[in-house]
């Protein structure tokens, strides 16, 4: 009785720290040069997403918008919120650039066109991005200490999906979905260097 | 109590646990995405993709660039019209050469260059060095020479001559290197289906390799062959000469005269080729007179281009040399003689490689993609009505600190004010109202009597092209003696020949995969040889000559003749290169 | 590697080569965990002795595991199929009802200079088991057994109340740095111990009584064979374990062997003796 | 329809001046290692001289780019590799090498009868600064693994990135060139779809003088030569030994 | 001082001689394992090979050992399904070899791959078609056999069996030990096969490639042959080799005839394919590729001496002696027509490794050498060395040869016998 106790002690610690504490071990955490509300951007000044988050004009994602978009508004304080202030001060006044962390930063092997899959897919930005939008506190940054990526890349459940098994998943169900010859039927699954680079 | 057992039970059971949760088997998967972007892998910057425009300075062929940048920074070159050479294709490398020179002590040089004007003894002679003659930068010099009193601008001459392949029907080049590095590859290979290509040469070159009819000749025979065919020597001579039959000799030059327009070509378009040219009647279809770019009229006071030959020897109290752009040098062995035992030598270079090894001053210069500046009129012209050009190579990227503008140098030297002299030039151009302006980003032609000088400024600095018309007066120009035929003496069994004689001294680290990574090219060092030369593959030997030696390894290759030894073309080669090729190799 | 994977194809060289895989895997780890359930059910019902007997005896020489039935000549060749258990073997069942053994010609109690009582029966471990009145029965070792051991250095006898097993360990005897686990004769509870330099070992209870509890001992004329056996085969292994084969002369082995030959291999000649490889 | 990139070559324009190696390099981001040589560099484009095997003065050379010959069938590379780190994409036939999923095992440089795969020997590295001049459309490699000649994979995603937003349905032909094609001075080399017969490539296949190198191993590979040179179409075939002195590379 | 761990009955040398014996190989492995280290740590180009050579040393050489080391599936077949209760004499220590065969090669392959640490993708991503996938899947599958069937053998250890749940496991597990050599049977019969198929399939490279059956090239065949040829000739070399170290009498010469009589056949089953394939292949395979085979020959130092010396020297010559009771039935003649065979399996592997990649395909290239680096040297020797240790080891404290006592007995029986006759 007495050994077999000693063995279930061992397999619950080891369920507790696989399940609970390595999930946690694993990232390290940043948090965002500012906390920026995209929902109050959103409800206020009703920006949409390709506002800030724009196409270059030949057709590449400019991605996290610079100082000069920030600016443009906020060359003085709009509202009253110490948020607020602390940005002009910190980094509008002296023109200097935040340094965001980007959640959604591919790795370096990967090709990702967001124009691809925004203009000719129709894709919202939520479908990858979640709910980023409506979000009034960005998240902090995780970063996995081993592989270097980005939560969001290499996550786990409950995130948007941009892992590679995501990627694959939603390119296998439209292809499923189009008819032969389609653009749907492009997107199914082909050679390795149709996403990677 | 616990025991042993119990702690081996206790590891045992949570050892299982783990194995039920994600943690081992995302170890796992992590370390391999670490091996995707493990420490020392570089990450390619990112950012939006532009285009820009210039024309390369690596050499005076100036071939129209398109650089594809990341922000700011060029990440590759194309050509805009056509291929680029490699030189051309890995430019942009070239600001990040680990051998680049990024300090030098600019007011010691100054300091130095000032004393040896001040000593103003009447047979002491302040002199540049220009590499690249026909710029704005070259002018700038020749006005602050012409401003000191002793001052001496030196520079290879060459006459005033372009070429046409256009409507050339046969060509015969004297082991000039025309497929390969001889004007832009794109006016090259446009005119090449047009022609008969006819390569004299003792190596098999890469021309000879593609040419229509390559003849074998004499290692040093080839101008033998040009003045049997404008018929100034005997077949018989030229045949005893060349190694070739008078039968074969009467055959090209029937087929010149025959299949023309005719063109004889050479590495460089001296008088004595000119003359040929003019034999066969080419003046003025294939090679046409080439002017310079219209000049403000205030530089009309400027130094005379002075051959190296006719400078008094031990005259030069102070030597300038411009090697901030690429070109043919003389070679040290010609040039030492004529310094003065105190000369001050300042080589503008971007290594040590090149006459920075002579130098008593080096001062860093800017290299290309970095300077703004312009290039000579092209050798090899597109088409009969253009010829005459100014085109700007505009800096991709920044030039760092501390770097020296040798024309800058030298006109506060002078005390002359030459900031503007490329707005002034482009000024002068514009008055002329001749010609007409090409851009490329959107590939337009204007004629420039049509453009507002802030707009033809403008787009002069965002690559465009100006081309001048011909004037064709039919005149025939001023002709110098013929030289010798150059004869080698016992001492000296073989003739040298080296490869690509316009590469710059500092080439783009990439450009070893052609003779590191394959054997492409000649390795620097390397020396080919006829297998029948008495020497093994890999052999150290030194090679000499008349004017230094230098220690090379032997390669060997059928393809070369017994008697001649091949060699890369370096700086070092440059140094004991003479004109007549004699060379020797003793094994160590 | 599963349908999941990226790059997984249905098709009939995956079936094939996985199917293969699969299987492989399968019927590995079906083996492995067969031998630990069987091994873990071995051990609850405590045959961990009678494993051990069978492996021990797997391992003997084919010499050594012959079949009584040669040492009374009635057969030329016979290894035992039994691990020396002939409780269970019907061919020892048949021949013992076809001649049932005969008493030996003359009480003989001496053999080759050793003292063999008749009234007792033998194990081949070199233990013998004297059945007495009360239905227990008494185990010691034999004479030879005894002269092989001589003085032991210490004894470990099994707790009263243990049980012990026919073939598995009844005591163990260290001599010269040597242990011996001495094999028990029959299966029975422990109710006694002597001493193994005394008359007797262990008196035990058996849990079956009569003849065919004791079927597997030797008796009667099988003795003399056995033992002259056992003797060559002393001989042999202190020839081999580096004594001189002084024995071969006939003479009377002393009463402590051990320290007649301090060359030899004492570790190695015990267990060649006691069945013990 | 999809598509079947192929490649036609000139050797009778080729000078050997190497542009196509430096620019592939440029393109690709291959490094230039100082251990290297030429059995242990990377040059997914290699020109080799060739020589009709005649001494001075008949000696005749000509320069033979080499790169991946993209084969089409029984592709020998993608079919040995143990995990799919190649594969040949359906939609345009060009035979693909994926780095990260690489193990580095080389049995598709064993395979390869073209020695057009390099493995990287070391971990890439750049002189100081030039790391700024590498190209963001293709992701350096690290040590361990197989590269080779993808067409200039990332010129690819980029002209279906234009085409995608300037609304286009497809790439049009000639929008995607590989770095080779666009710096070849001789303009030696073509590119195009196969399957398009319109295209300059299609037509080149059939002209006289055009050869496949090993073309009997049956691969089908769909990088095109031509020469009018019969010693030169001789590259086609097998080495011979008992002939006279060998060609080098 | 390690006396309670070694199986009794049995002489073994003293502690001291052993350490001493022990410590070469253990510095031997000590600088492997640095040499080892090196490469993973510093990448591949610490070898000698290259892109035109991708393969090395260590590819020839975990051919050869894996080709040799096949004693220990086609001894565990002989014995466990077809009976052949004599090679119980040699099954322990032949699944000892076989387990350090297969370990080291495996270790070699991991020093040789450029990415150990996905190394798992193989399994995870694999594309069934190719043969190193096959090779990797059964040699693994297999590894893990031979490690489970070595667990008995260490089990039977004088001092773990005194545990009662290892002794009981042991003994369970070895009852099922044929489930074990069924399966490491089909295994080997695979990647010793795929191993041939390595090369075999290479369309690209005529030298090696052949027909086959289905996806199979004749060289999965003769692997496959040639392997069960001499792994019996290997494990009568390395017995006779321990025999002569130990200077024990380890096996009966019938069992050692047995296996030289079995590997004598298979042998010259073997030879009889090989030479039917090299025909087809000279005339039919080769050619059809564009490749006239008499070319490969021209290529100096492989004349067709080679052919000649792997299928007649190194095949048909031992075959014979192998066959012919009389010279079997000397130990001399027996071991060296085992080591012929042996060199002859090592000389193909050779072949169609190295000599594959040194012919030219393109008229353009060249032939070209390669000889390892020290790096490659000494990651090598760190296997044989561990082979030697773990072999040492097994043989020290477990009992790798049942007939050992008995021989030793039988051996005493004649002295004392001798002696007497001498007596009297």
């Amino acid at each position: 009785m007495r050994r077999n106790i000693f063995i279930a002690v061992g397999l619950l610690a080891g369920l507790g720290a696989g399940w609970a504490g390595f999930p946690r071990a694993i990232y390290s955490r940043r948090p965002q040069p500012v906390d920026f509300s995209h929902k109050v951007h959103a409800d206020k000044a009703g920006a949409k997403c390709e506002d800030c988050h724009g196409f270059r004009e030949d057709g590449s994602f400019a991605g996290i918008p610079t100082l000069d978009k920030c600016a443009s508004c906020h060359a003085a304080p709009m509202g009253s919120t110490a948020t607020e202030k602390s940005f002009i001060d910190t980094y509008v006044t002296p023109g200097r650039e935040p340094q965001w962390l980007s959640y959604a930063r591919q790795p370096e092997n990967v090709y990702f066109s967001h124009i691809t899959h925004v203009k000719r897919a129709q894709l919202k930005c939520a479908q990858c991005h979640g709910d980023e939008g409506s979000a009034d506190h960005l998240r902090p940054f995780e970063q996995d200490r081993v592989s270097g990526y980005s939560r969001d890349i290499w996550g786990a459940p409950g995130r948007p999906g941009m892992k590679m098994d995501d990627c694959v998943n939603c390119h296998r169900q439209s292809a499923a979905k189009g008819a032969a010859g389609t653009l749907s039927a492009q997107a199914g699954e082909r050679g390795c260097l149709d996403c990677h680079k | 109590m616990t025991t042993r057992r119990d702690l081996f039970k206790f590891a045992g059971g949570s050892a299982m646990g783990l194995l039920l949760t994600p943690a081992p088997w995302r170890l796992i998967t992590d370390t391999a995405l670490w091996s995707e972007n493990w420490p020392g892998i570089p990450r390619p910057a990112r950012g939006e993709i532009r285009a820009k425009f210039t024309h390369c300075g690596l050499c005076a062929a100036g071939c129209a660039v398109r650089a594809r940048c990341v922000g700011e920074q060029p990440v590759s070159l194309a050509g805009v019209e056509g291929g680029l050479c490699p030189f051309g294709v890995t430019g942009h490398h070239l600001p990040y050469h680990p051998e680049r020179l990024r300090h030098g002590n600019r007011p010691e040089a100054a300091a130095a260059v000032a004393r040896a004007i001040a000593n103003s003894a009447p047979d002491r002679r302040v002199a540049v060095l220009d590499l690249q003659p026909g710029r704005t930068a070259s002018w700038t010099c020749r006005r602050a020479l012409a401003a000191l009193k002793n001052g001496v601008y030196l520079a290879p001459e060459e006459p005033a001559c372009a070429v046409n392949l256009a409507p050339a029907g046969t060509v015969l080049s004297l082991g000039a290197p025309l497929l390969d590095g001889w004007g832009s590859p794109d006016r090259v290979f446009r005119a090449r289906s047009g022609f008969r290509l006819i390569q004299a040469e003792a190596v098999e070159s890469r021309t000879a390799a593609l040419a229509d009819q390559w003849l074998a000749v004499q290692p040093g025979s080839e101008s033998v062959l040009g003045r049997a065919v404008a018929g100034t020597v005997g077949l018989r001579q030229a045949a005893e000469a060349t190694g070739l039959a008078e039968a074969q000799i009467a055959e090209v030059a029937r087929s010149l005269r025959e299949n023309g327009p005719a063109l004889i070509v050479a590495p460089e378009m001296t008088s004595e080729v000119l003359a040929w040219n003019l034999a066969l009647g080419a003046w003025g279809k294939t090679v046409l007179p080439r002017r310079e770019a219209p000049l403000p009229r205030e530089w009309s006071k400027a130094a005379p281009v002075t051959p190296l030959a006719a400078v008094e020897v031990g005259s030069l109290g102070a030597l300038l040399i411009d090697e901030s752009v690429p070109g043919a040098p003389l070679p040290w062995a010609a040039i030492q003689p004529k310094l003065a035992a105190d000369a001050v030598v300042v080589a503008f270079s971007w290594s040590r490689a090149g006459y920075a090894r002579h130098a008593t001053h080096v001062l860093p210069a800017a290299v290309y993609p970095e300077a703004l500046g312009d290039l000579p009129p092209a050798l090899v012209a597109p088409s009969v009505g253009s010829a005459a050009e100014f085109r700007l190579t505009v800096p991709l990227v920044a030039a760092p600190d501390g770097m020296t503008d040798p024309a800058e140098f030298l006109s506060a030297v002078a005390g002359l004010d030459a900031k503007d002299a490329l707005r002034q030039r482009a000024a002068a151009i514009h008055a002329a109202a001749r010609g007409s302006l090409r851009t490329y980003a959107d590939g337009k032609t204007s004629a420039v009597k049509d453009l507002k000088f802030d707009d033809f400024w403008k787009a002069l600095n965002a690559g465009g092209s100006w081309m001048g018309e011909v004037e064709n007066s039919g005149k025939s120009p001023h002709l110098a003696p013929a030289a010798p035929i150059p004869d080698a003496g016992d001492p000296w069994p073989l003739r040298l020949s080296t490869t690509q004689p316009g590469a710059p001294a500092l080439v783009s680290p990439l450009m070893t995969k052609l003779w590191q990574e394959s054997g492409l090219r000649l390795g620097p060092h390397r020396a080919a040889l006829n297998p029948r030369a008495g020497f093994e593959e890999g052999a150290r030997a030194v090679l000499e000559t008349p004017y230094g030696r230098c220690e090379i390894q032997a390669a060997l290759d059928g393809s070369v003749p017994p008697g001649v030894v091949l060699v890369a073309y370096t700086p070092e080669i440059a140094d004991i290169r003479g004109a007549d090729g004699c060379a020797r190799l003793v094994r160590i | 590697m599963l349908p999941w994977n990226y790059g997984f194809h249905w098709n009939a060289g995956t079936l094939i080569f996985l199917g293969a895989f699969y299987t492989v895997l399968v019927v590995v780890a079906t083996t492995v965990i067969r031998a630990a359930f069987h091994s873990r059910r071995e051990l609850a019902a405590h045959h961990e002795e009678s494993i051990r007997w069978h492996s021990d005896f797997h391992d003997l020489p084919a010499a050594d595991r012959v079949c009584r039935h040669v040492l009374t000549g009635e057969f030329k060749h016979r290894e035992c199929p039994h691990a020396f258990d002939c409780r269970e073997c019907e061919t020892h069942a048949k021949l013992i009802a076809r001649h049932p053994l005969a008493p030996p010609a003359e009480p003989e109690e001496d053999i080759l200079g050793m003292s063999f009582p008749l009234d007792r029966f033998y194990h081949r471990g070199h233990t013998w088991v004297h059945p007495e009145a009360d239905g227990a029965v008494t185990i010691g070792l034999d004479d030879l057994g005894r002269r092989l051991l001589g003085n032991p250095d210490a004894v470990r006898f099994p707790a009263l109340g243990a049980h012990i097993q026919a073939n598995g360990t009844a005591f163990q005897v260290t001599k010269r740095d040597v242990q011996i686990d001495v094999l028990a004769p029959v299966d029975g509870a422990v109710v006694a111990t002597g001493s193994a330099a005394g008359d007797w070992c262990l008196r035990v209870k058996p849990d079956a009584s009569g003849e065919p509890a004791f079927r597997h001992l030797l008796r009667g004329s099988e003795i003399r064979p056995w033992l002259q056996r056992e003797m060559e085969r002393l001989q042999l292994a202190l020839t081999a374990e580096g004594a001189a084969p002084t024995l071969a002369d006939g003479g009377v082995p002393v009463a402590d062997i051990a320290a007649g030959y301090p060359k030899a291999d004492w570790d190695a000649v015990c267990g060649e003796m006691f069945l013990r490889p | 329809m999809n598509k079947r990139y192929g490649m036609s070559i000139d050797i009778d324009k080729c000078t050997g001046c190497g542009a196509c190696m430096v620019a592939c390099a440029v393109e690709n981001n291959v490094p230039a290692l100082p251990g290297a040589n030429d059995r242990r560099g990377i040059t997914w484009m290699r020109v080799y001289r060739v020589d009709n095997g005649e001494e001075y003065p008949d000696r005749r050379s000509a320069f033979v780019p080499m790169l991946c010959q993209q084969c089409g069938v029984e592709t020998p590379c993608a079919h040995v590799c143990p995990q799919q780190a190649v594969d040949v994409d359906p939609a345009t036939g060009i035979v693909g090498q994926m780095p990260e999923r690489c193990l580095g095992c080389r049995y598709c440089m064993a395979a390869c009868p073209y020695h057009a795969r390099y493995f990287n020997w070391w971990d890439p590295q750049w002189p100081a600064g030039m790391e700024k001049t590498l190209n963001p459309d293709v992701a350096p490699r690290m040590r361990g693994v197989v590269e080779k000649c993808n067409f200039c994979h990332g010129r690819y995603h980029r002209a279906k990135e234009r085409a995608a937003a300037a609304g286009e349905k497809d790439i049009r032909p000639g929008e995607y060139i590989p770095a080779c094609v666009e710096a070849c001075p001789a303009g030696a080399i073509r590119f195009g779809d196969l399957n398009d017969p319109s295209s300059e490539v299609a037509a080149a296949r059939h002209e006289a003088g055009s050869f496949r190198l090993l073309e009997k191993l049956g691969t089908d590979p769909k990088i095109y030569y031509h020469s009018t040179r019969d010693w030169v179409r001789q590259i086609a075939f097998a080495p011979k030994p008992g002939g006279k002195e060998n060609l080098h590379g | 001082m390690d006396k309670d761990f070694i199986a009794r009955g049995v002489k073994r040398c003293s502690t001291g001689r052993f350490l001493l014996w022990i410590a070469p190989w253990a510095a031997l492995l000590a600088f492997g394992l640095y040499s080892a280290g090196l490469c993973l740590v510093k990448g591949l180009n610490q070898t000698n090979m290259d892109n035109r050579f991708p393969f090395g040393l260590w590819i020839f050489l975990d051919l050869t050992v894996i080709a040799l080391g096949a004693g220990a599936f086609f001894t565990g077949f002989l014995l466990y399904i077809l009976k052949l209760d004599e090679l119980k004499a040699v099954i322990s220590s032949a699944v000892v070899i076989g387990l350090v065969c297969y370990s080291g090669a495996i270790a070699v392959l991991l020093v040789d791959v450029g990415q150990p640490l996905r190394a798992w993708f193989t399994f995870w991503y694999p594309n069934v078609h190719s043969m190193l996938t096959e090779v990797t899947f059964c040699l693994s599958c297999y590894l893990t056999v031979l490690a489970i069937e070595y667990l008995p053998i260490v089990l039977k250890n004088r001092k773990l069996r005194q545990v009662p749940s290892f002794l009981v496991f042991e003994f369970e597990l070895h009852k099922l030990i044929y489930v074990l050599a069924g399966v490491g049977t089909f295994l080997s019969f695979f990647h010793q096969g795929s191993l041939g198929g390595l090369y075999g399939v290479l369309r690209g490279r005529p030298f090696a490639f052949r027909e086959g059956l289905a996806v199979w090239p004749s060289t999965f065949f003769l692997f496959i042959l040639s392997a069960a040829a001499v792994g019996p000739s290997f494990i009568v070399l390395t017995t006779h080799l321990v025999e002569k170290l130990s200077r024990r009498r380890l096996v009966r010469q019938q069992a050692l005839e047995l296996l030289g009589r079995i590997s004598g056949l298979l042998l010259a089953v073997y030879v009889l394919a090989k030479t039917i394939d090299t025909l087809v292949w000279i005339n039919r395979t080769s050619p059809e590729s564009g490749f006239p085979a008499a070319q490969y020959y021209s290529w100096k130092p492989f004349g067709t001496w080679i052919l000649f010396a792997e299928i007649v020297l190194f095949g048909l010559a031992p075959a014979l002696v192998l066959l012919a009771p009389r010279l079997r039935a000397r130990r001399a003649w027996l071991v060296s027509a085992a080591g012929l065979a042996c060199f002859g399996v090592a000389l193909n592997r050779f072949v169609m490794t190295v000599q594959t990649l040194a012919v030219p395909t393109l008229s353009f290239d060249q032939f070209v050498s390669y000889f390892p680096s020290w790096q490659e040297i000494g990651t090598f020797l760190a296997v044989v060395a561990y082979g030697v240790l773990v072999y040492s080891l097994s043989f020290r404290y477990l009992q790798l040869f049942p007939e050992e006592r008995e021989l030793k007995m039988a051996q005493a029986a004649e002295e004392s016998s001798a002696e007497l006759v001498g007596r009297y």
